[in-house]
Parts: C-alpha cells; structure tokens; sequence
C-alpha cells in the first residue's frame, strides 16, 4: 500500500509538472495583452475622476462659480480654497481665484457632488508628474483661462 | 602539432571561451527576459535597440560602471573572491566541452571527470560567498545551496556512471560520436538501458538543482531571503555571480546534450552535423529551464531532499542496476561496452 | 443563550437588551473593571470569540451631565415658581470642579455558531485608568489591550508588553484622548 | 521538528524580516528568533504606516471619512466602504432603495473577487511562482476597468453614500460583468491545473501551518482563515446584510486547517462571488440608486452602534459613537487582518522559514488596514 502512494504521488506529481507546462506554453503563443504605455494609451473613461476642474458657461465662457463655498467646506482634506468679491452693481459674487491644493486632495469627488451649480467637474488629467511640490497647487481659474484660449485658437 | 601552436591555440579558446560565456550570460538574460515576458503574455525588454536586443549591453555597462560595495561587516578576502570562485569553474569546464567535432579547446580523455570536478567548487563559490557577506540571510543561502548540492550530485554522478558504462569513454567527444543519428541518442537507445529517458529527466533536473534554478532556487529564494548569497553584492560582483549561474546552466545543458542528444551530431543522415546543432540542442534545453523556471513554485528544502533522496536516488540505482545488466547480457554493437 | 445572559447578570452591575436592527448588538453588559475577567471567562466557556477591544474618552461628559441636570432642576424650579406666581429663583453656578471624568472600555464579543453579539463595557477613572487584561483568556485580546493602551493610555494590569504599538516607539502621548491634538 | 528547535540551550539567532521584505506585502517586519531554519519564536511589529484614521474621524463629518474607508484596505475598498455606510446608515436610520444595494452587492463581490486574484498571484509568488501573479493580474485588470467604468475610480473607490451610491450603473456595466465572468469561467480551470494541482504547491501547502479552530477563535480569526478551519462562519449569511438573504450562495469551508485550505477557500469564493454577481445582475430591479429623504447634514441619535460586513479578509467592524452633532464622537474601526496576524506569532512556532512565509502569506495580509 505504501509503494502504491509512492507511484501514485510519484507519477500524479510529475503529470501535474506536465500539466504546468502545458499551460504557460499555451499562453506563450498567445498575444500579448499588455499596452506599451508611453507609445499608446488608454482613453479615460467619461466618469474617471481625476482633479477637479472649473466648467465654464457655455455661452459667457465665464466659469458657472458662484462662490458659495460649499466646495470649500465638504472637502475633508481642505486641499480648496477659493476668493470670490462683488464687483460695483453686479447681483452676484465674481470668482476671483480658486486654488487646488492637489497634494493633499484624495480625489473623493466630495466637492463636485456638493456643488449645486455644476461649477466643478473632474478633469480627465492623469499625466500628473512635476518637478516640486509647488507644481501640484493648481490655479483652476488660470486652467480655465488656458483651456478658453486653447479653444479659441483652435476654432 | 608543436608546443607554441598548442599554446596559442589554447589562448585563442580561452579567450573565445570567455567571451562566449560573457556574451552569452548577458544574452541569456535578454533570451529570459523575452521568454518570460510572452509566458506572461507581455513582450518583455523592446525598448533598447530592436526587440531590446541592446538591452544586455546596456545592462552591462550598467554594472560595471556600478560601484562595488564592501559592506562593513564582511570578510573582504572571501567576500573578493567568492564571485571568481563560481565563475572561473564555469568558463574551465567549457575548454572540454566540444562544439563540434574539431572546436574544441583541449580534448582529454577524462573529459567528463573534469567538468564535474569544477562543477564541485562552484557550490564552494556560493558558500564563501554567503558566508564572507555576514549576512544572515545570505548565511541560510549559503547553507541551502551546500545541502542542495550534495544531494543532488550523488544522482546526477549515479546517472553519468550509467552513461559511462554504455559509452565506454570519459571523453565528450568519443560520446557523441558514438551517436550519429535520432535512433542511436543515448535518450532513446533503449537496448542500452531500459530506463534511457528516465535517466535524461533525472540529469536534467539534477542540473536544474546544481544550478540553482527554479523550481530549486533554494539560494536565491527572493521572497524568503531577499537574494540569497549574493545579497551584499552591487555592480560586477553580483555581474560575475550571474554569469556563472548561466555559465553553469550551459555547461549543465552540453553535458545533457553531449550525453544523451548527440551532442553536435545531426539527428538524420541527409543534414551535416557540426556547431549548429550543437548550439541549436542546447539553446533549446536551456529555452526549456527557461520555461520551468517561470512555470512552478519553489519547493522547499524538505521538498527538494526528498526528491533526491526518495525518488532520485533509488531510481538511478536501479537505472544503473539495470543497465549493468543488459550491458552483461547483451553487449552494445554501437557502443564501446 | 437565556443561561449565558444569566450568568452574565450574576457578575455584571446591569445587563440590558438592545434593538439589533436600531444598534447592531444583543446585549450591553456593564461591569466593573475588576470584573472584565469574569465577564471574559463566562463567554468564553460559552463559545464566544473576541471581536475587538476599543476604548472610548468621555472627557467632560460628568460636566455635561452635572450641567444638564442643574439646569432641568432649575427649569422645573422655575416653572414651579411661575405657577406659584413667585420670583423665580437666580441660577446657580454649577460647580463642576469635584467631577471626575471617565473612559470607558468596549470589549465586542460574537459567536461563530449564532447570531447573538455581547458588548461588555466598563468605566475607569480617566486620571488612572487601570483594569486588568483579559489576555490569558483571549490570547488575542492582547493586540487589542495593546491598542487601545496606545490610543487611550488605559494601562491593562498583566498585559506582557505595552510599549507603543502601533505609534512609534518613542511616543509618550496617547492621541484619541479627546484633549490631545496634533 | 518543534521539539528540535524549542529545545532548551540552542544558539539562536534574530532575523529581522523587513519592514522591508518581498514576503510582507507592506512594510511589515517580523522579528524572527530562529534556530538555523527553524523560528523559534516570531513576533510581528505594527505600526510603519499607522496613520491614525481613527482620530480623522473625529474630526471630520460622518461623509467626510467616507474616502478614508477606501485607504484601510485598498484591495477591497468597496467592502470597507459598504462596512462604514452600512453603519451609518444604521445610526441615522436611513432606508436604502433596493437598487442601490443589489449595485452595492455587485460591486463588492466583483472587489472580492478582484481581492482574491490579487492575493492568489502574490500568494503564488511568495512561494516562488511569478507566472500565476501576471495571469491574475490579467483578470483582475478587467475588474478594475469595469469598477473604474462606475465609480470613475481604480482602487480608492469611494462609491457608496449614505442611502445609495454614487451613480448608477449602465448597460455597458451589465454586459462587460457577464463577459468577464465568463472569461473567468475559462481561466479558473487553467488556474487550478497550474497552481492548485501541482505537486510542488501541494508539497508545500498541505498539513503545512495548522491552525485549529480553537485557536482561531481564541484569537479572534475571520474570514477565510477561519473557514479554512472549519469554522462555518461568515457575516454574509450568519448576520445577513444588504440583499444577500436573497441569493443563493455556498459558504466554503474547509476542515484541515492547513495553508491549502485557506487556499482553496479563497479560490472558491470566487466561484462563489461570481454566482452571487449572476444573480444581482439577472434580478437587477430599476429604480432609485439614492434615498431622497437623505438629509444633507448628518446628525445620528446620541449612542452607540456597531455593525460588520464580510470583508475580502473577514469581518469587517464600525463602531460608532455619536454625541448627535455632525461629526463622530468615536469612530472604531475593527479590521480583519489585526485579529488574523495576531495568531501568527504562536501558528509559526517551530516552523520552518519557508513554511511560515507560506503560512504569512495564506492569511492575505493588506498592511495598511492592520495599521489604520
């Protein structure tokens, strides 16, 4: 009985040794699967939520903030900050400068599900990589700016 | 032949040998590297050079530029010289070992007792090298890699008795050319020895053992000893340790070869044999270690001396029992016996 | 289940059922500290496993209290006072200085078998907060002794070892006390 | 073997295995006493990313500490973020519609299943096989893909809220997870024959770190560990939770003890997890994936609560404390792998260092859920 389990382990191990091999050879002839990253790459999935960004007005182009700063307070990591001022006879508060720290923002999308105007949004930015820390507090209103002018030299 | 060609002639191969051996350490990375990376299903190094083809020239550089460190504590004698120790017995086992039926360095008639007597201070390298790091780690490496070894040469020496019963000779090259075709591989020529291919998988996985390969990569064992014996060694001591470990492998896969697969003998009549299918043979065996390699887990030291114990050992003995026999009851035609 | 609730009652200062749906647990039992063991042992010969030791800092909470009920007693004086068309009295100044504040001890008990979670609980005083450990009785309670010994400082008497834990090695504060900060 | 090395009048020597190490997934370090190959005594130190998540959370509103949840254990983020609104939800007594948890369901079991490929690949590679973890990988990605397709996230979820989720799933969602599954259908097979079938890892698996039952309650062990001891316990079905009562699921457990039953207690799950996902998807029910009535401001009735979901790892427990304001008096987090790490000191004793590294990483440590 006892040679018998010898021969059975001895020869059950070596098919399933077999078997191994048999395997990793198939997937040997197979395609790769993997994306050479800096050569190509992936589009980001519309709900993907990178940092958050300003949305403008479609029609002013000026960004859809009021400046009510419910951003501001649901945020955990207090990573936003935001100006706002009234100018001379205008009904509403003018955004004036709205600062990301991203060093410290955990990307929880808090701040876009607190806003009631649909004035922040998730860019579609993963690239992130700079030099200093100062590279990651991010000037939205600026971001905007760019992004218009952009636009606007591509029309 | 005079005495000053004889000595050039052995320049000229050593030289050659090294070479060979460098370069092709360096390119059996890259060969490694490939293989596994579509075992994985990823392509592997693409980015240096076409297919990554200069990736081990740059990986080259790479460590010898590196700085060698010598870390506080060790044995500097030992610590020195422990890579040499595994890789000079590596590049002299090559200078018996023939390509072809004329390329080879120096062939002697104990051709075969030579390479396993370098083959023996190779594990001498890896002890000295564990122990002259003061390290604990690369101290538990170094004892795995002794009792590792002297396991698995009792087998694999079990085995190439056998092979020198039927062959009649110590020397490689009368070996292989007692095997001029597929029919008459020492693999297959079951009239010699029942058990013929039984004993090639019992070699071959001694050689796996001897080198230090996965699945028996005891010494090394990343995940438990971080990197075994040569974990306090940087830029070319860690170089030279890796081009032994795949010298090894070479060595290991001619002599399986030269012993059961015909060495640089064509395997039909109608192709001539010469270096190619030599190259050709063992580049396939070592495209096979490769495959292993990156298809088990590691076993343990339990493991892997009951294997040797339990299963090698005795079926080698038997191999040999009943080989001796057939050779008494029905000598070889072919053969020397 | 109706003997291990028994048997609890014996050792433990209150035992009261809780909603499950409203609080997640069966049973809140109160012991004294030096009880913990007990309390420990009984479940254990009943098959229960330790799920998690934690503490809890009630800093203020005997000041809150004592406030709380000066200022009910003054609201019921004053509407007395109303009704007996009197002045109504002055408020007096609640002296809260006497008052020693507490930490209390959660100790979260389940059973593999059934479905029936034992909270045990137990109050020290905040200024020395001492209990005995539990961990010859659940060698895992140790981690968690050693845990909240950290958090807390609550210093479990027969612990093997409570040198900081999780924070570093060299840390002398305990940072979920409620007057710790950053 | 244990008398061999707890014999008295051994020289012994101490090996610090990490903080850094391949074998410890994390910056865990274990202080090894060992007598050659053998431990004597193994005794694990916490603590190198310990960051306090317990004191954020008194000082953050209830939704706040919502993404810290996802940071306890980044494998099975949803599973951690299900344990804590589930808890919250439970204090502030909010009604959950019944869309919302079959998504949250789905969810979280395609995250176990996520968890556990990732734990079988690095399993396979703490014993030395690096091939299984790319083939893991391979499929977990897909995972990934689809949870990153819904929740806009690939590890740090952060999907649920109070009385919902975030946003509701599409068509896409629905046909990529029936895809997925069965493609995992496909690769199981192949994974068994390469890994679980073979005779090295049976060797190195089988009777190998025995931990009893006894011991695993004594310490408090969940999850797989557990149920690889016979313990037929999982909050899943013995603290029914969510929508789970309504699917038809097995429990595996396993009655050896050993590190291969806490393996293919694992793979089974994934089995497992699948069919529960089949299910969700097949009777998903429309409707709202969020209460209405979910006030902006979070204010739970002074007291305390506690409440458990199965996690990747096991039991996964809040407790909180609530004084009424908007933020937690006291927020106790009760992770898994605290309690199952804490065994390991007196299962590795007399171990061989191979064996106790198999035996370390068949418990499926994820560090930073051990820290907090």
């Amino acid at each position: 009985m006892i040679m018998g389990a010898y021969f059975k382990d001895l020869f059950g191990g070596f098919w399933s040794l077999i078997v191994g091999l048999a395997i990793t050879i198939k997937y040997f002839f197979q395609p790769v699967v993997t994306l050479q990253y800096p050569h190509e790459s992936l589009k980001m999935t519309p709900r993907f939520r990178g940092h958050i960004d300003l949305v403008a007005d479609p029609g002013t182009g000026e960004p859809l903030c009021i400046v009510c700063g419910m951003c501001q307070r649901s945020c955990p990591s207090g990573c936003i900050s935001l100006k706002g001022e009234k100018p001379e006879g205008a009904k509403k508060k003018v955004l004036t400068a709205y600062t990301l720290d991203f060093t410290r923002c955990s990307l929880c999308g808090l701040c876009v599900e607190s806003c009631n105007f649909g004035a922040i949004d998730f860019s579609k930015e993963y690239n992130l990589a700079g030099p200093s820390r100062e590279a990651y507090v991010f000037d939205l209103l600026k971001r905007l700016k760019d992004r218009r002018s952009n636009a606007d030299a591509d029309a | 032949m005079n005495a000053s060609t004889e000595v050039y002639r052995l320049i000229a191969f050593l030289v050659g040998l090294i070479a060979f051996a460098a370069l092709n350490a360096a390119y059996l990375v890259w060969l490694e590297r490939k293989v596994c990376g579509h075992i994985q299903r990823r392509i592997g190094p693409k980015e240096v050079g076409p297919y990554g083809l200069l990736q081990p020239i740059a990986d080259g550089i790479k460590l010898m530029t590196k700085q060698v460190m010598l870390p506080p504590q060790v044995d500097p004698v030992l610590f020195r010289i422990a890579p040499a120790l595994v890789l000079i017995p590596a590049v002299m086992s090559f200078v018996v070992i023939p390509f072809s039926e004329n390329l080879v360095a120096r062939e002697i008639n104990v051709g075969l007792l030579m390479v396993f007597a370098f083959a023996s201070v190779n594990v001498l390298g890896l002890l000295v090298g564990g122990w002259g790091s003061a390290n604990k780690y690369a101290v538990i490496s170094a004892a795995r890699c002794v009792s590792q070894n002297v396991a698995y040469e009792i087998p694999m020496l079990i085995t190439v008795i056998t092979m020198v019963m039927i062959t009649g000779t110590m020397n490689l090259n009368e070996i292989v050319m007692q095997q001029p075709d597929i029919t008459r591989w020492y693999v297959f020529r079951f009239t010699a020895s029942p058990l013929a291919p039984v004993a090639f998988i019992i070699f071959f996985i001694c050689s796996l053992a001897e080198t230090n390969r996965a699945p028996f990569d005891l010494g090394e064992a990343e995940s438990e000893l971080i990197a075994g014996f040569h974990t306090e060694y940087s830029g070319m001591g860690f170089g030279l340790f890796f081009m032994g470990e795949y010298a090894n492998i070479v060595i290991g896969t001619s002599l399986a070869t030269i012993l059961f697969l015909g060495g640089w003998q064509s395997p039909v009549p109608f192709i001539p044999g010469g270096w190619w299918w030599f190259l050709a043979k063992v580049y396939f065996l070592i495209f096979c270690v490769m495959w292993i390699r990156w298809t088990y887990p590691r076993t343990t030291l339990w493991g892997l001396l009951n294997l040797s114990w339990k299963i090698l050992i005795p079926i080698s003995l038997l191999n040999l029992l009943l080989t001796g026999g057939m050779l008494k009851l029905m000598p070889l035609a072919g053969g020397a016996g | 289940m109706e003997e291990l609730v028994a048997r609890l009652e014996e050792i433990a200062a209150s035992v009261s059922r809780a909603d499950y749906d409203a609080k997640g647990y069966h049973l809140d039992v109160t012991v004294a500290p030096d009880d913990v063991e007990k309390a420990a042992l009984v479940l254990d010969e009943a098959g229960y496993t330790l799920e998690a030791i934690t503490g809890v800092d009630w800093l203020g909470e005997a000041a809150r209290k004592a406030e709380a009920e000066a200022k009910a007693a003054y609201a019921a004086a004053k509407k007395a006072a109303e009704e007996a068309g009197e002045e109504p009295p002055e408020m007096e100044p609640v002296d809260t200085s006497g008052l020693k504040d507490e930490m209390e001890i959660v100790y979260d008990y389940t059973s593999y078998s059934h479905l029936f979670r034992v909270m045990v609980r137990c109050r020290v005083d905040r200024d020395n907060p001492e209990l005995p450990s539990i961990h010859q009785v659940f060698p895992g309670a140790d981690w968690h002794e050693k845990e909240t010994h950290d958090f807390f400082g609550i210093v479990f008497t027969g612990n093997p070892d409570l040198s900081p834990f999780l924070l570093p090695e060299d840390a002398d504060y305990h940072p979920l006390r409620k007057d710790f900060s950053a | 073997m244990s008398e061999l090395a707890l014999s008295p009048n051994q020289e012994t020597f101490v090996l610090n295995l990490g903080p850094q190490h391949p074998a410890t997934h994390g910056v865990l370090r274990v202080k090894l006493v060992m007598d050659g190959e053998y431990i004597v005594s193994a005794e694990p130190v916490l603590g190198y990313i310990h960051r306090m998540h317990e004191k954020m959370g008194e000082n953050r509103t209830w939704a706040q500490f919502m993404p810290n949840t996802g940071r306890l254990d980044y494998l099975g983020a949803l599973s951690y973020n299900h344990g804590y609104v589930k808890a919250v939800e439970r204090a502030a007594g909010i009604e959950v519609p019944e869309r919302a948890e079959y998504i949250r369901v789905i969810t979280v079991e395609l995250n176990r299943i996520a968890s556990h490929l990732l734990w079988f690949g690095a399993f396979v590679l703490d014993l030395g096989g690096f091939t299984p973890l790319l083939y893991a990988f391979d499929d977990r990605e897909m995972i990934l893909d689809l949870l990153e397709s819904v929740t806009g996230a690939r590890l740090t979820f952060c999907y649920f809220r109070f009385g919902g989720v975030y946003n509701d799933i599409d068509d896409d969602f629905v046909t990529g997870t029936r895809e997925f599954i069965k493609r995992l259908r496909k690769r199981l097979p192949d994974y068994h024959n390469l890994v679980t079938k073979n005779i090295i890892m049976i060797k190195r698996l089988k009777d190998v770190g025995v931990i009893s039952a006894e011991m695993c309650r004594k310490y408090g062990a969940t999850g797989p560990v557990a149920r690889g001891s016979g313990i037929d316990y999982d909050v899943r079905r013995s603290e029914p939770y969510s929508v789970y009562p309504e699917f038809d699921f097995d429990i595996p457990v396993y009655h050896e003890g050993d590190s291969m039953a806490r393996y293919m207690v694992r793979m089974d799950e994934i089995e497992q997890s699948m069919r529960i996902v089949e299910q969700a998807l097949d009777r998903l029910p429309d409707g709202p994936v969020k209460a209405e009535k979910v006030p902006k401001i979070i204010k739970p009735a002074p007291g305390d609560y506690y409440s458990v979901v199965e996690a990747a790892r096991g039991t996964f427990g809040v407790r909180l404390v609530s004084d009424g304001t908007n933020t937690p008096y006291r927020l106790k987090l009760r992770s898994p792998t605290f309690s199952n790490l804490s065994l390991f000191g007196e299962a590795a004793r007399g171990m061989l260092l191979a064996d106790a590294l198999a035996l370390m990483g068949s418990l499926d440590l994820v560090i930073p859920e051990i820290d907090r």
